[in-house]
């Protein structure tokens, strides 16, 4: 049993790194489009009204 | 107070049932659709349509609950009824116990002719009848409030017939799991498998019924 | 003091403050450390080998997407009782971040799956209650940004979002139960909790690290993006107001 | 301004009062007074907001600025109103499927009237004969608005709040709206309506408002 799950095992790599990338990917796109929001939401508001309460 | 409210609603909703039939001539007629499509589904001579029917007839049940919920729900909306409701002094917490109510009362007669209908079509055979109908209890009191709370909070939005199966099914699933488990617990004759879902299920119902009784008059206040 | 004044009156220009600058500057730091340990320091596992680094992020995204889930209810919570919006674009926030990371939770879930099972998809309990979770999320999410005037949609979603937590707990608690019925512990389960430790633990606490700092930075920025939105639409207001007056005299 | 010096406050006081109907500002900062046992008229062009000042005042929609009616704050407590107040709305507010005697007996016992008033009410606006088992559904514009009128009556409001109670009526309906307020008014509550028919309804008024823009233009009794 322990060679046949070896042999499937062995190619795990694109997996893993299938996972990291859409995992660092995805974090970081989102990160992006928030941080973009936030500075043209920002841009569209007077000082006065930027304060985080 | 909440009680006189909570009669005074199921009342109206069961006699409205009663004077616009649309339960007895559009909601059953469906549900028997319904269990013929899943016995042409699932070729009716094998036992896969045996050992699946609890879970077909629970599932029949939800789509039976959504219909049920979605159209009590539009009537209290239509014809400037929500302003009527909330100018005339029934407590919210009164009009989400009348509800559970009629719904409940709604689902608990459309699941009789539904186990009729699954035990001739399906030749299914009920047996241990105690845990058959405090699972039929339990599961309706449960889907009868997420029902009421999800409707109502569904009720007056513009898309509330995309967004009302989006809130209330997966919210039911441990009433879909329960009520099937212990279903089959009852037709295998091993009931002590059958009542820990029981356990689950009340705890579901205990749940919304006091998130309802609380929650609700928040609710009610907005158009 | 003349400086702060100086910056209130301009105000930022972003959602970036002085804390955002320092809890990112961490998270990125620990995100480094993860990617080295996770992918070359720690040793392979000898019975999953390479699969177990998928790991590292896997259970802490899980982890931070429930704990996103309970800061929705208790946001919700206290928006029922307080009536502060502070705390309900809190619970908004947390809701949107833990979707992405249930997100995560799931497709990593399916990609560990695929060497170690040899198929995507099994019905094992914490995949099922986690792609539950992510359904109870959208429904809260499509709930949320439904547009209407913002008490109606916060004291909605609220609803919706006190009983998130509760339904996750029941799902969960249900889909454990279901599982067990049918199915023998399987290989996740033993795999990961019998024999991890050393490396591979550090590694994990790496993991937990560097993906809390992250889901907290982003807390931060989407609880103003949220804070800013509603401001805006304040203002929005204001101008229709005006404009609706102005339409009156007109005539 | 200072309410104080005034003898007794109004049934109904906004000053600014904004309520919005989702985001749409129906009401964009409206002054207004009404005495007690007053009839006021609320005119307007569509869409000036006439319908929104009238749910408003029953406490149905959240409004901000200053909002006081029958002695509660609106803008905190505006549930506490309700039950004193009867609204009439250009929709019937009945339930087509149930007949008039089901839908009468429901909202009057929701609302905690007596019996006799529902009786009473339903002789006054002959519904009590051939009408009384008919579904809702099936009846006419007018015999639907007396219906809700019978349901409005019976719960002895303080402030009566008519949507638009001539429109769609024939004659003698529009003499059996007038003949109601007036007995309201000697009973004394107070009324306010909107309306299109000013010939009928100017006849009556105590008090002409108009609205134009969410705000009144005019007849907010020199309040500017």
């Amino acid at each position: 049993m322990n060679s046949a799950l070896l042999a499937v095992v062995t190619q795990a790599w694109p997996y893993v790194s299938a996972s990291w990338i859409i995992v660092f990917g995805g974090l970081a796109a989102y990160a992006v489009v928030i941080v973009r929001r936030g500075k043209k939401l920002s841009r569209e508001l007077p000082p006065e009204k930027r304060r985080w309460s | 107070m909440m009680w006189r409210s909570a009669r005074l609603i199921a009342g109206k909703d069961l006699r409205l049932e009663w004077r616009s039939r649309v339960g007895m001539n559009q909601v059953l007629p469906f549900a028997a659709v319904v269990l013929v499509m899943f016995a042409f589904a699932l070729n009716p001579d094998s036992d896969l349509l045996q050992k699946a029917t609890p879970g077909l007839f629970w599932v029949s049940v939800l789509f039976l609950a959504l219909t049920t919920v979605g159209r009590t729900f539009s009537i209290e909306s239509s014809e400037g009824i929500s302003d009527s409701i909330r100018l005339s002094g029934l407590e919210p917490s009164g009009f989400f116990l009348g509800k559970v109510i009629s719904i409940g009362v709604q689902l608990l007669i459309l699941e009789v002719l539904l186990g009729i209908g699954v035990t001739v079509l399906y030749r299914a055979s009920p047996a241990e009848w105690p845990l058959l109908l405090s699972t039929v209890g339990v599961a309706t009191v449960g889907i009868a409030a997420a029902g009421t709370l999800y409707g109502m909070v569904a009720v007056s939005l513009r898309v509330r017939e995309t967004i009302l199966p989006l809130l209330l099914l997966p919210v039911l699933t441990p009433v879909l799991i329960g009520s099937t488990r212990a279903f089959e617990a009852a037709i295998n004759e091993t009931p002590a498998d059958g009542w820990p879902w029981i356990g689950l299920m009340a705890v579901f119902s205990f749940v919304y019924v006091a998130a309802g009784i609380f929650g609700f008059g928040a609710l009610m206040e907005d158009s | 003091m003349t400086n702060s004044e100086t910056v209130a009156a301009t105000g930022p220009l972003s959602t970036g403050s002085s804390t955002t600058r320092v809890i990112g500057i961490l998270a990125l730091i620990a995100m480094g450390a993860l990617l080295l340990f996770g992918l070359w320091l720690s040793p392979d596992d000898v019975n999953q080998g390479d699969a177990v680094r998928i790991l590292y992020i896997h259970v802490p995204s899980a982890t931070i997407a429930y704990i996103g889930c309970a800061l929705t209810t208790i946001g919700s919570v206290l928006y029922l009782w307080r009536r502060s919006q502070w705390w309900e674009l809190t619970a908004y926030a947390s809701a949107e971040i833990a979707a992405v990371f249930t997100a995560i939770t799931l497709v990593t879930g399916m990609l560990w799956g695929r060497p170690t099972w040899g198929v995507y998809w099994v019905w094992d309990a914490r995949l099922t209650t986690t792609a539950m979770l992510m359904l109870l999320l959208l429904g809260y999410l499509a709930l949320r940004r439904l547009p209407a005037d913002y008490d109606v949609r916060a004291k909605r979603s609220a609803i919706v979002g006190l009983l998130l937590f509760p339904n996750v707990i029941i799902v969960r608690q249900s889909v454990q139960w279901w599982n067990t019925l049918h199915q023998k512990p399987t290989l996740f389960a033993n795999g990961l909790g019998a024999r991890i430790e050393g490396l591979m633990l550090f590694t994990l606490f790496i993991g937990f690290i560097a993906i809390g700092l992250t889901f907290v930075w982003l807390l931060i920025h989407r609880f103003r993006v949220a804070y800013l939105a509603e401001q805006l639409e304040k203002e929005d207001l204001d101008r229709a107001i005006a404009d609706r007056r102005a339409e009156g005299i007109v005539r | 301004m200072d309410p104080a010096n005034q003898p007794s406050l109004p049934v109904v006081h906004l000053r600014g009062a904004v309520a919005l109907l989702g985001r749409f500002p129906a009401l964009a900062g409206v002054d207004l007074d009404i005495e007690a046992r007053s009839i006021a008229v609320v005119r307007g062009a569509n869409g000036a907001g006439k319908t929104t000042l009238l749910r408003t005042l029953a406490g149905l929609v959240p409004v901000s600025g200053v909002a006081n009616v029958l002695g509660v704050d609106l803008v905190h407590h505006r549930r506490d109103v309700r039950n004193r107040v009867g609204f009439l709305s250009s929709q019937s507010g009945l339930y087509d499927d149930l007949t008039v005697i089901d839908n009468i007996n429901f909202w009057t016992r929701a609302a905690g009237a007596d019996p006799a008033d529902a009786e009473r009410a339903m002789e006054l606006l002959e519904l009590d004969g051939r009408l009384r088992d008919v579904r809702v559904g099936r009846l006419s514009t007018g015999q639907k608005r007396r219906t809700s009128l019978a349901c409005v009556m019976a719960r002895r409001p303080e402030l009566w709040l008519l949507d638009e109670p001539h429109a769609g009526l024939d004659q003698d309906g529009r003499d059996l709206v007038d003949n109601l307020v007036k007995d309201a008014v000697a009973a004394g509550a107070t009324v306010v309506m909107s309306s299109h028919e000013l010939d009928r309804s100017l006849a009556l008024a105590t008090q002409v408002i108009t609205l134009g823009g969410g705000t009144t233009l005019l007849g907010g009794d020199d309040v500017a």
